[in-house]
């Protein structure tokens, strides 16, 4: 019964792809055409070329942060969690490459960088992707096509939700997660991404925003938005099941350590990308990025060193994750000292967060999402309000922000700025969490239930277990 | 030697019990109240009337029947046996079909290695 | 006394190394001169020079597909079989890495690629790869260095026999499966590539073929070829010892799931890397391949979520792996939302291919290489013939085939011509494969003893295990 | 009490980085108006324009030579030690990527690249990576941002060090490990790094050495440096508690080949990218790194299959990575036939250094460090001398040493040049890791106590285990 | 309670067989047919009159003596010992070396932990 | 049989011995010298006067209390007792806390499932 209504469901999307298929095949040449003047385009738009190193630089970078989600953040995810949830902790990233690669291609795209007004952008400019072709949208990225574009920032819109899965891990429903993370995508990260990096958004310094906010590769967007987001989470959720009283180990630190290596690899397509070609300042963000990753292991390592009385492997490799979440906005600002600097900083701050932070409020961030993401990039986004260096990215020495002058460099101005950028990331992303989960928890609920937890999530929700002889 | 192993009257006896697994800490915690200092455990499969459940591959079913227990082994003085085993009942229990069981029989004798201590000395 | 003759052997490999050493050095200036201008090369080929950054995108893609085969495959399969035969499983594709690439060098390459008639390439043309050097093969690629050119074709090659170790999986003789892969690339792969990408073929639109094929990126070479071998491996060695009764789940999920993301990123460099270059047609087919992935991943998930009653992590993974072998032939034909619907469509048919039609014929395709590459591609292939739009590769608006312009767009003769290449890609492996299996079977014998089943292949071909305490 | 000094010291990083933030800041026009015409460079530097495809290039091949570090490394040496050394074994490569790029900083590319004399470069030049910025070094890359050169070549100083962990594996004092690797950079390292490739650098053919010595990627300077030092370490530490009469088999030789095929993908980035350009040198460079990998990983194996009855999967990974060890240094120079048959040599000659000879002399190189990149190295080193080809690289044709043109071309001549380069760089390094431990010894002690031993690295070095159910 | 121990004639046997590993599903479902509805499995490893094999890893051997073997614990009552013993042997026997051994004991008391039942009420 | 099994006075014991893992080939070998031939061994985790350790992750501190132990059961005839005994402490000893235990028990029977042989020959 269910799988004949299933079968009408499926033969229905597939007429409609063999018609569209035409449809789309009829309407190419004017589609085409349309793309080599969008009616958003300005006039000069057309003398807009496709540099190919560029291109070739985006698509791998995009390569990479897609290796971040997979295999990299579900095996340093699914190495901390325990072995009986450890398929359900991978599903929850794995999924998300599906779900918000469907959103972002129907309206999350559009809502995120379309044009619109100052928090979200019009979700029906490119509705279905429609108009992002060949084409560089020059706006954004003059030298690549706008579809290395959109798909450069999709795979920044994929990993950031699958982040927020660290908090929630190893007792919360698969279908409200499924509805939370559709919910949040809309809600928070699509505004908030065309709040920092969208035409027009707020605090998008140079393409007309309000508050000169710097945040080269995603510190407020990505970092903050989601690791204050998963605070709330851990709050709302509630703890697991025998939380703190249990010992509740990583099952395989393998697997966590194989994951630091691929996100720290795949953090240069992140970061470095960003610049969006294969320029120097490409090659400057590159050495941001690993210097500060370098900073925050060996600050990490060396406080619990001292602290704890050993160096524990998995300290270094948070320290390194840590380091490269505090880098993030700032990486295409500051020089390599000072990059090595906020590392080193960062991984102080975000020892502290995990640490005793966590211990003091007793809230189960199982995977500490809050400690070293949210932590990590406030503290990037704060120093490098006064650590921005005309001398590595031009670029900032003079923007214009409501037909003012002024300069993004490093100042007690430009903490102020960043602060305020800071703010409302997290003011807006707990906000809007603690609503949706309200609504989650009222409609599908958000914990499974007590026998189902203490069976683990991969029996309970997926049918499956990771490990048979 | 083999004179004192039979002139010993059976003063031991060794208590199995078969727990599911989360339950391993509260247990060991109650007997260590209980004044009993040494156990040994082991991760196995076991099958009874508590239902096993389905998983799936790619389509293939499989009814997975063995279910994960851990088993303890504590060998005890015959006065501790019944404390003890009044003990795990109470810190193994849910009420719930596959709490386990427990199992008791004779120890003839027990050697610490260390020491080479005999008897209910050597546990 | 073996090591005597191996002695021998090896002083005579090595004498001939370092005269070929000397020989070569002394020949370089007439070879390099040969070839800025080498026989085969049109008048004009001397005018071709190397883009640097369609090279630099062409060597990363080759890495890329590299990497599918290890540590991408080799983790999917691994994590499918049983523990005691993860290192023998693995092995087929670690040898075939070293295999086919000596093949390849010596005769594959030239067979492949090389003039000659509809079926085959002359094998003498690029003999030890002579003549394939820094100057671009205008016909192939003329923006990279011809040696570019052989060496992503040469990461196709090594991955496709790769793919039907899936099916023999657990119990072929090791000897058996190398006697097979080496006849099966003589006899399938090579001729198989060449009718669909050489100069010639039969199957090659653009380089005077005579059935206008479109095929991107390999759905027939690649994914039909080895799908439909891989089918009638499974008929010819039977089930495994104890296969259906027993259950046989696989040992390590996480492997198989670190190796779907392996594989999809890994694929971007397989289809966007069949541009050559680095220009939109990359970015477009990067794209169709991301979305038909994450089309195929929701319907399988949310197909057995009805039918089964749960989404298993697995079930997602297939739906990914699925998808992107079924977008394979069409990704550098179609828009993203056509391939987002090929995605949705492959995911189901690959996921009624895998339970369905399996348990129906009740053969032991034991990692299901037919039910989702072979199935997969087919579906693309056809679907291709139906949604093939020149406004996303323009190549295809006109083409001529025997001396007649036609358009490859999508249409009912474009369906039909699709249906022609599938069905001589299926014809001539299955029944090349069938005699290769006997032959096989007749010399060596196919199957390892019954005892050395049980126990199991890594202990018992490799005198290995993989875990030890 | 310990915490409130951390505390002192962290509060004076911070405000140091903030002053530094300021100071750069304010600095940095200046800073840049001296990178556009640093002191050390050639009048003619000011022309020198960055090419973007190179630079994509360099930039993904040094995130690619991290890979093999980590992931890569850390899987292949954790997967082939025992399950309670795992995470200490991972730890050694991952704390040397940090501690080594800070050496590099602060003044390890100083004194690698910088000027100096045939031995050492000044310290000073570039302390701090001051002056290392987007202006290419004409020197050493003049096509690529001179910050790109700095990261791809400390990427080579971040792995070499890791190599050797592989032969103190399961029972070095982490804190002995930290000071013995930090003074062999200093003294090993950098001064044999800049006697290869610095400019002024004794061997160094191109930029004003004195001995013709051609190593393409690292034979000397990452491989043999490593690997004789290793040896050393062995024989100065001495045997594993109960080695060889205790079995130390693998605890998961799935790690291990995980290991290898990234080891593989990212050797492509350590050969190729050191033509730092993307043009045809990187394409044959890239041919050349895999089919030696090729050749070793079937010598090895057939060799095995011969001698021990079977062919082990261990056998063909180690192959490969012999096989990649050995044309490490030829890469750039050898055609494919040449680098297959350097590859088959590397192959057999590693086997019998690894069965044999470590047998013949009873040390405890755990990981078989000595045995298959040192022996591995001097093979390529020496089969270099006979085989290096103008036609694959021309600028070897005619070089310059003390006034005098010569060839670089394969003969005995080259060969007694690269005898010379092999023989220093063995005695240099081994000399100098000899002092280095015996410091090592007396200051902190090199090994655990036997307790410590027979718990584990991972417990007692770290307070971890991997595994936990 | 101590005295209801002592009273009870040692009315169970344990029953432990040593078999390999593929042959569980086999025993398994022999045992079940032949009513009995509990079991308790444990992965262990053997060392016998059969050979184990030799291991090489780059070039050093290791023989490797200890053969996986799985452990089955059955507490039966007296009566079902030797149908339980048969049922056994058909079912894990290949007639190769190595087949494995049973083991019975007795057992002096069993008690079900979720309903504290005694005896063979509670097996 | 039901009688074959009653007649039977006894004539075997079981030998359980729990040691430090690293012993275990050490022992085998002693085993072996004195003429005991088969030997099932087991992974277990073991509680007692040995202190346990502390392990912290991400600043979360554990208490680990269970140790890797290894446990041996071995079935002899009456006259090996004390000789395997011997034996397995002059193996296994290291002379520091943890070392280990043996339990000694009687079995009733033993059967070898390729055979059917009975008994001591069974063993
Ligand atoms: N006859 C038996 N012999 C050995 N072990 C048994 C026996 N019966 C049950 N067990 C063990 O006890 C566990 C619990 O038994 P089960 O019948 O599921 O529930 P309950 O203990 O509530 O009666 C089983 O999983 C098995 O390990
Ligand atoms: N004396 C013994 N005590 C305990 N276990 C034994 C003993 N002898 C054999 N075993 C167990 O029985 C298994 C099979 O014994 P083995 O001698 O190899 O073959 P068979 O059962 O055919 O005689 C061994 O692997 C071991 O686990
Ligand atoms: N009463 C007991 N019952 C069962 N096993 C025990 C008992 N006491 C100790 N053991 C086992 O013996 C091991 C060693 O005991 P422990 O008290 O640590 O040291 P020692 O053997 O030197 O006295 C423990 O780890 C545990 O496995």
């Amino acid at each position: 019964m269910k799988s004949a209504r299933v079968k009408t469901l499926l033969a229905g999307v597939f007429l409609q792809a063999v018609t569209q298929g035409v449809l789309f095949a009829q309407t190419t040449p004017a589609m085409s055409q349309l793309q080599a003047a969008p009616p958003n385009a300005p006039a000069a738009a057309t003398a807009l070329t496709v540099v190919p190193a560029d291109n070739a630089w985006i698509l791998i970078s995009s390569a990479l942060v897609l290796m971040m989600t997979a295999p990299g953040l579900i095996l340093f995810y699914g190495g901390l969690v325990r072995g009986k949830n450890v398929l359900g902790t991978m599903m929850h990233s794995l999924i998300l490459m599906a779900m918000v690669s469907v959103l972002w291609m129907v309206f999350g795209y559009s809502m995120s960088f379309g044009d619109g007004n100052a928090f979200i952008g019009n979700p029906m400019q490119y509705w279905m992707l429609n108009g992002v072709g060949g084409v560089p949208n020059g706006d954004y990225a003059p030298t690549i096509p706008h579809q290395s574009f959109m798909l450069f920032q999709m795979m920044f819109a994929i990993i950031t939700p699958a982040l927020i899965s660290g908090a929630i891990a190893e007792r919360m429903k698969f279908k409200a997660f499924l509805l939370f993370t559709f919910l949040w995508m809309v809600v928070v990260y699509f505004p908030i991404c065309h709040m920092v990096w969208g035409k027009g958004g707020l605090m998008n310094y140079a393409l007309g925003g309000k508050i000169p906010v710097l945040d080269f590769a995603g510190g407020t967007v990505v970092h903050i938005s989601s690791g204050i987001s998963a605070l709330v989470c851990a709050f709302v959720l509630g703890k697991r099941m025998g939380y703190p009283r249990e010992p509740m180990p990583p099952h395989n630190v393998v697997y966590s350590l194989i994951g630091t290596g691929l996100l720290w690899v795949g953090w240069f397509g992140f970061n470095a990308g960003s610049a969006l070609n294969a320029g120097k300042l490409a090659t400057s963000t590159f050495a941001a990025t690993h210097f500060s990753a370098v900073g925050a292991a060996l600050s990490w390592t060396f406080i619990e060193w001292l602290s704890k009385g050993k160096p524990s492997v998995l300290g270094a490799a948070s320290g390194m994750v840590a380091g490269l979440a505090t880098i993030t906005p700032a990486s295409g600002f500051v020089t390599v000292p000072m990059a090595f600097c906020i590392g080193l900083t960062g991984g102080v701050v975000c020892y502290y967060a995990v640490t005793k932070v966590k211990a003091r409020f007793a809230y189960d961030d199982s995977l500490d999402v809050f400690g070293v993401h949210c932590v990590g990039s406030v503290v990037g986004m704060l120093l490098l309000g006064l650590a921005a260096n005309a001398g590595v990215n031009e670029a900032i020495a003079s923007v214009s922000i409501d037909g003012h002058k002024l300069s993004c460099v490093g100042s007690i101005a430009q903490f102020v700025a960043q602060f305020k950028g800071v703010l409302i990331t997290l003011a807006w992303s707990a906000l809007a969490s603690m609503v949706i989960l309200k609504i989650v928890q009222a409609s599908v609920g958000l914990r499974v239930e007590e026998d189902e937890e203490s069976l683990g999530l991969d029996l309970s929700q997926h049918g499956e277990s990771a490990y048979n002889d | 030697m083999e004179k004192a192993l039979t002139t010993i009257k059976m003063p031991m006896k060794k208590i199995e019990a078969i727990i599911k697994p989360f339950k391993l800490t509260d247990v060991r915690e109650a007997l260590l109240e209980l004044g009993i200092q040494g156990m040994t455990v082991c991760e196995v499969k076991g099958f009874g009337r508590q239902k096993g459940h389905t998983e799936i591959y790619r389509g293939s079913e499989y009814t997975v029947d063995f279910l994960p227990k851990t088993k303890l082994e504590i060998i005890v003085t015959n006065e501790q046996v019944e404390p003890a085993i009044e003990t795990i009942i109470k810190a193994a229990r849910t009420g719930k079909i596959g709490d386990g069981k427990i199992f008791i029989s004779n120890v003839e004798d027990a050697v610490r290695i260390r020491t080479e201590e005999r008897s209910d000395k050597a546990i």
